[in-house]
């Protein structure tokens, strides 16, 4: 690589795609019922993030963000791990997923 | 030796009390107490000589708090009262008898350890620790050995322990504002503070709220009669003896100082307000019917003036109101305790059951009597210097002030006497009134000889204080 | 326009339809495949910005660990039918107005923020194959990544947990 | 030496306090009684010794005992002052207090508690010395209530009696309404001098620097601080119940010493009530005022003690008349006259209701001259000189008084007058209600009937001899108690050449006082009237008997409404300050129970709040700024 490949791109672009993209996950997180859409919703939002992560890394021309973008995959798939486990238990007491159904932090 | 001494003792005593049994849990105490008398008589003299008994050490780094504690003349005049009352109240309760009595005086001796902290605190935080210290022990004993009905002991007692709480919440809101503006809590450093007047104003008003509630000054003493008549006794001396002085004494320790320019500004509405407060407990007074409420009111009377004293900014004001707290801490303690006496007899406290014990017991009349008399400030009792003062301090600031503030001298022999003549006097009662027994009399005889002998020569207490509150009056007018 | 331009904007309108169609369809199933499109998508960006390592573990854990996953637990549950009530409109109506809110603040700061952006850097100096960011790892970010790898492991054990405490109790 | 002495003439009683409140029990009546006396009269001789000593060198004797209240401008001690006005106190105080010491002893031996008797009637000598041998206010202050409560004890003596207690109670307040009078009139006169110090506080008026409407009002507060302790109007209705004490305390305390303290303090002061003449013009009318009024209620009264009661209410009047016509030597001599015939007549009263085993009401006497002689001649030489007939003492007192406010005001003059005709009326109407014409009582008390013992009698006898003889002290001539007090009052002379004008108005006194007891004499000898039951009373003698309604009057004005205003307090403000702060409790819950209802586990709603709030803050952060 010789050139920049934000030269061309633009990071702006890179901005508004992963603005536009994270603000698309927390439309989900929003506008959904299902627990597990909601997660996917903040899959989305993680994977948004990362994408930063790894424009301004080549926007820098440091690996450190990359670096980043690697924990925050591993915190991911931990999260999802445990998640899933927490909705599959839910699911078998409950018989339901959707989150309106999840009052017992009532006050 | 310094002033350490007292509060480790004091701290040991408590621990000592609570260790040696039910059984000799009172006499551990008074011993204890005694001790801590006799050391802080010690410490007086130290003290005369002119050596150096404060104690400062760092405590905590970040935020700096000190372990400060310091022995001027007010403060050492307070610590007096309250270990020369503590014993007299330990000798007091002799003749009830407390379930878990170990626990009981082990409380007692605690609080007496805050109330000493309170007083000789030099460091904001550490005063404000002792300060709220305090409460805890008089919370339990109010609560778990007071007399009536649960519910409504609870109720009561509750309420005080909120109340009071949420005022020095304040209290503590400013200290943290003053820790932000010195970087210290320590108390000269806050003196040599130089607040605009908005921020005394607020400081002054966070103050006020936690020291009103304490005193109490109208109309903030709605927790105060309940909490008295429902109290044990020992409960009810220890707080109108020592620990509305706690509050009194921030008044000219902590509030006049830190924030003078409030105090000057808003002096006509405090001494108005504690004006306001003689008149109104003066007035609830005459017609309460259980003798414990009359003399709650009667004290929130006499409280309202000393504050007033405190409030005149003026040397004679704020020594007025040491010698008249001292002077009532004596004499509220009597009166409670002579109240004590009757119950354990009669098993009663309305004033309409009680009646006709002169007859059957003129040692006790005597003092009671006397008592009275000192409380309605007779010249030659104690009372009568301190209100001299205090109701001079306010005829200096506004002549209207002390005519007011005098009719005190009226109601307040209105009511104290109706008292006595419908308790004491009368055909001779059909129960049979035993006359006081040793420890009774001596508790008596202590504190009417106190009364008397200050009453006619002062000087003493004077020379201790004066120097003291000279010292405060040049930082206020800085 | 170049080409890597004109794949730029494919890739990005690709990830961004994807997204909103994982979000918008009813039936999960078809949620989960449209995710792992959108998942893909993201790989193409990262790949387009020559960021090898972290496409390829783009696509290993996300596109195919994580979705698979969701695909198992969505079957498992038997979810895969269009029974979802949807929110009320109030709802609705909150979240697209969030949405278009967060999208208007979030484009302001990084608007607002250009301006302090520096030259783009292209020193050419080679940062982000996967030896280099294997030494920096391994390196500089040696404890974390021993700790990545013990918060995996709790992970597994808390899933295990997880689902095997309620097998007990029934 | 005579530090020592001044010592023990102010201890002597306390020590006799001490003696019969700690040993008064376990020793015989007779030895608590005698200590108690002994004392007195030790008082008694050591006055002596100083007034030979004053009149020897005509210097006042001041030393100063220990330093007492300290306050910033100035510093008080305990001192002594003993100069001609103090040392003339002194010696009626502890003479008069002597002989009833003496009489009290037989008059009280029934009573089981005859050592607190003795016990509180030291106290009150004591006090009443401390009170006139201070040499500042403040001393004197501490006097001034010690009278007060020893007043308050013995008035309720027999406090098995309820009403006797309220009586007591009633004296102790009103007397704390003029004491708070007296307290802030020391303080305006602190204030304005620095000092309580009576020769300091003269030193500093006669400069005249004064801001005059403060001395104004320094003087009114005093002067109704005396008003309090002497009984006048408004403050007087205290008197008259006070006499529910043994008869010799109300011969002691409220005829001839302690209600004479207003004028001793007023004399003291008297440098500052001359330059303040508006209030000398007050205290004048009020005295006048007073002195009618005591004396119109007391032509009615059937308790013989009340009658005597009123008739101090009057005598005072018109001593504080002398007062506030600045003829301070003439008040001082009638208090003098006034002590000798008016405690002699107490004591005579005593003696008689000591006979009738405790019958006060006269409807229930009559014809006792036989049977008591003694009594009765004693309390006739009394009742003439209280009358104002020649040559007794009251002549001479209440003649000046009469002269002197002649010389001012011709209405005040008549109102006096009438006050005296009323005396001499009320006086003799009280002899013969009770000596003459036939026995009116039971026929077992007439049975008893018997002059009283002697120890009963010889102060009577005394005391009768120095009515007759007491107005030779300041015959008008000689003036002797004029030039001897000229040292302590401001030299303001009086001319006082006997002149025509001078015979002419004794002679009109003297035909007032005689009109006034043919008139009794008319009435109840002649006609042979007896005052007629309570309830036939009708009319305006009905207000009369029933004091002018003043009681009810106070009760309906002041002691109501405290009571109903501290009712209210009681059951309405403070249940609802209280529930102003329990208000705050329930703001806080009820902010709790609505808050709850947000906290509803409602994830989305949780959201939806939670993103919001990221917006808010990244909006502050990056945005905003």
């Amino acid at each position: 690589m010789i050139e920049n490949i934000l030269n061309i791109i633009g990071i702006e672009n890179y901005i508004f795609l992963t603005v536009l993209l994270f603000c698309i996950g927390v439309f989900g997180v929003l506008y959904r019922r299902n627990a597990i859409i909601v997660f996917m919703s903040i899959e989305i939002m993680l994977n948004a993030v990362n994408l930063l992560f790894v424009a301004f890394s080549t926007y820098h021309q440091d690996a450190e963000g990359q670096v980043f973008v690697f924990f925050s995959m591993a915190v991911a798939a931990a999260e999802v791990a445990v998640g899933l486990a927490i909705l599959v238990s839910v699911f078998r007491n409950l018989g339901s997923i959707d989150i309106d159904n999840l009052k017992n932090l009532k006050g | 030796m310094d002033v350490t001494t007292l509060l480790i003792l004091l701290l040991i005593g408590a621990v000592a009390t609570l260790v040696s049994g039910d059984k000799l849990a009172s006499k551990v105490a008074l011993l204890f107490s005694l001790v801590a008398f006799g050391l802080s008589i010690n410490l007086l003299l130290q003290f005369n000589q002119g050596t150096d008994i404060g104690f400062v050490s760092n405590w905590i780094a970040n935020p700096k708090v000190a372990l400060a504690l310091k022995a001027d003349g007010l403060s050492m005049a307070m610590v007096l009262l309250t270990t020369a009352l503590t014993p007299l109240i330990i000798l007091s309760s002799f003749g009830n008898s407390f379930n878990n009595s170990k626990n009981f005086y082990a409380l007692v001796l605690f609080m007496a350890f805050a109330m000493v902290g309170t007083f000789l605190a030099a460091d904001g935080l550490l005063y404000y620790i002792f300060w709220e210290l305090a409460l805890i022990p008089i919370y339990f004993i109010a609560l778990i050995w007071g007399n009536g009905d649960v519910d409504e002991r609870k109720k009561a007692v509750v309420k005080f322990f909120i109340y009071t709480l949420a005022g020095s919440l304040f209290m503590l809101v400013g200290f943290a504002y003053l820790y932000s503006k010195a970087g210290s809590f320590l108390l000269e450093d806050l003196y040599k503070l130089e607040l605009s007047h908005c921020e005394q104003f607020w400081i002054f008003f966070a103050f006020f709220l936690a020291y009103a509630i304490k005193i109490p000054i109208i109309p903030f003493h709605t927790w105060q009669a309940k909490v008295y008549q429902k109290a044990p006794t020992v409960g009810t001396m220890l707080l109108s003896g020592i620990m509305l002085k706690m509050g009194l004494f921030s008044v000219i320790r902590w509030q006049l100082p830190i924030a003078p320019d409030a105090a000057k500004e808003y002096m006509p509405i405090l001494i108005g307000l504690s004006i306001a407060g003689v008149i109104y407990g003066s007035i609830v007074a005459l017609r309460q019917k259980d003798l414990k409420k009359l003399l709650a009111y009667s004290s929130l009377a006499h409280v309202g003036l000393i504050a007033a004293g405190c409030y005149t900014l003026t040397v004679d004001g704020l020594n007025g109101a040491v010698y008249q707290m001292i002077a009532h801490g004596f004499v509220i303690v009597g009166l409670f305790f002579a109240a004590e006496v009757i119950f354990r007899r009669f098993e009663t406290r309305k004033i309409d059951e009680l009646g006709g014990i002169r007859s059957q017991a003129s040692g006790f009349t005597s003092m009671f009597m006397i008592l009275v008399l000192a409380s309605v400030a007779l010249p030659g009792t104690y009372n009568f210097v301190g209100e001299f003062t205090v109701l001079y301090s306010l005829s200096q600031v506004n002549i209207w002030f002390a005519v007011i503030g005098g009719t005190t001298i009226i109601l307040g022999a209105y009511y104290m006497l109706k008292m006595f003549q419908n308790v004491m006097l009368g055909e001779t009662n059909t129960k049979v009134f035993k006359d006081v027994n040793v420890s009774e009399a001596i508790v008596f005889v202590a504190i009417i000889g106190f009364l008397l002998f200050f009453g006619l020569y002062p000087k003493p207490i004077n020379d201790l204080v004066n120097p003291a509150i000279k010292e405060i009056l040049a930082v206020i007018n800085r | 326009m170049s080409p890597v331009l004109i794949t730029f904007y494919f890739l990005a309108a690709f990830t961004l339809a994807t997204a909103f169609l994982t979000i918008y369809s009813k039936n999960p199933i078809h949620s989960a495949i449209y995710l792992v499109l959108c998942m893909v998508s993201i790989m193409g960006h990262y790949l387009l910005l020559n960021a090898q390592f972290v496409a390829i573990v783009q696509l290993i854990v996300y596109a195919g660990a994580i979705m698979v996953l969701m695909l198992f637990t969505i079957m498992l549950m038997n979810l895969n039918k269009e029974d979802e009530v949807h929110k009320p409109r109030i709802t609705r109506l909150g979240a697209i107005v969030v949405f278009i809110l967060m999208s208007i603040v979030l484009i302001t700061i990084f608007i607002n923020s250009k301006t302090i952006m520096g030259e783009y850097d292209s020193s050419g100096e080679d940062f982000q194959s996967i030896k280099v960011l294997g030494k920096v790892l391994l390196n500089e970010y040696m404890v974390p990544f021993e700790f990545a790898s013990i918060l995996l492991l709790v992970a597994m054990i808390g899933t295990v947990l997880l689902t095997k405490k309620e097998k007990d109790q029934k | 030496m005579d530090t020592n002495l001044a010592l023990l003439l102010l201890l002597s009683p306390f020590v006799g306090f001490l003696f019969n409140i700690f040993f008064g029990k376990k020793v015989s009546k007779g030895i608590s009684g005698a200590i108690g006396t002994l004392t007195v009269v030790v008082s008694f001789l050591l006055s002596i010794c100083f007034f030979a000593q004053l009149n020897q060198n005509g210097k006042p004797f001041e030393i100063s005992l220990f330093d007492w209240i300290q306050v910033s401008n100035f510093k008080l001690d305990f001192g002594i002052l003993l100069d001609q006005l103090s040392l003339l106190w002194l010696l009626f105080v502890t003479g008069i207090g002597s002989l009833i010491h003496l009489y009290s002893i037989s008059y009280m031996h029934d009573d089981e508690n005859m050592h607190k008797f003795f016990a509180y009637l030291n106290l009150f000598v004591f006090f009443m010395i401390t009170l006139v041998v201070g040499n500042n206010l403040l001393v004197m202050f501490i006097g001034w209530e010690g009278v007060g409560l020893c007043s308050y004890l013995l008035i309720g003596f027999w406090y098995k009696n309820q009403p006797y207690n309220d009586a007591a109670k009633k004296a102790f307040i009103m007397n704390r309404i003029g004491d708070l009078g007296f307290l802030i009139g020391m303080f305006i006169i602190a204030a304005l001098f620095s000092t309580l110090n009576y020769a300091e506080i003269k030193s500093a008026v006669t400069a005249g620097d004064a801001n005059s409407a403060l001395l104004g009002l320094a003087a009114l507060c005093l002067f109704i601080g005396a008003c309090g302790k002497s009984a006048q109007l408004p403050l007087y209705t205290w008197l008259p119940d006070a006499m529910a004490g043994p008869t010799p305390v109300s011969a002691l305390i409220h005829a001839a010493t302690m209600v004479t303290a207003g004028i001793f303090m007023v004399t003291r002061m008297n440098f500052l009530f001359d330059l303040t003449p508006d209030v000398q013009n007050i205290i004048a009318i009020v005295g006048a005022i007073t002195a009618l009024v005591a004396a119109s209620i007391g032509l009615l009264q059937n308790d013989i003690k009340k009658v005597l009661a009123y008739s101090t209410v009057s005598q005072l009047g018109l001593m504080f008349l002398a007062l506030g016509l600045g003829a301070y030597t003439v008040a001082v001599f009638h208090v003098i006259t006034h002590a000798f015939f008016k405690a002699c007549l107490f004591l005579g009263s005593g003696s008689v209701i000591h006979g009738l085993h405790g019958e006060q009401d006269m409807r229930k006497m009559g014809g006792l001259r036989k049977a008591m002689p003694i009594t009765f001649w004693t309390m006739m030489i009394s009742t003439l000189a209280i009358a104002g007939i020649f040559p007794f003492a009251g002549f001479w007192s209440k003649d000046e008084i009469l002269m002197v406010a002649f010389g001012h005001n011709k209405a005040l003059w008549i109102v006096a007058s009438i006050a005296s005709i009323m005396t001499a009326f009320y006086m003799f109407r009280l002899m013969y209600l009770t000596f003459f014409r036939e026995f009116r009582g039971t026929e077992e008390q007439k049975h008893h009937l018997h002059e009283s013992p002697k120890l009963i009698t010889i102060p009577l006898v005394i005391l009768a001899v120095l009515a007759v003889i007491g107005g030779a002290i300041n015959l008008p001539g000689s003036m002797w108690l004029n030039h001897f007090l000229e040292p302590v009052l401001a030299a303001k002379h009086e001319a006082h050449h006997l002149g025509t004008q001078e015979f002419i108005l004794m002679g009109i006194a003297l035909v007032g006082a005689i009109v006034g007891i043919i008139w009794a004499n008319a009435k109840y000898i002649k006609q042979g009237f007896v005052p007629k039951e309570d309830a036939e009373i009708v009319g305006f003698s009905k207000t009369i008997y029933n004091k002018y309604y003043v009681d009810e009057f106070y009760t309906f004005l002041i002691v109501k409404p405290l009571n109903g205003l501290s009712n209210f307090f009681r059951t309405t403000l403070e249940p609802a300050l209280g529930k102003v702060v329990y208000g705050f409790g329930t703001v806080a819950n009820g902010i709790g129970s609505q808050g709850k209802k947000l906290q509803n586990g409602n994830i989305g709603l949780y959201l939806f709040v939670f993103v919001l709030g990221i917006c808010a803050i990244i909006t502050y952060l990056f945005i905003a700024q």
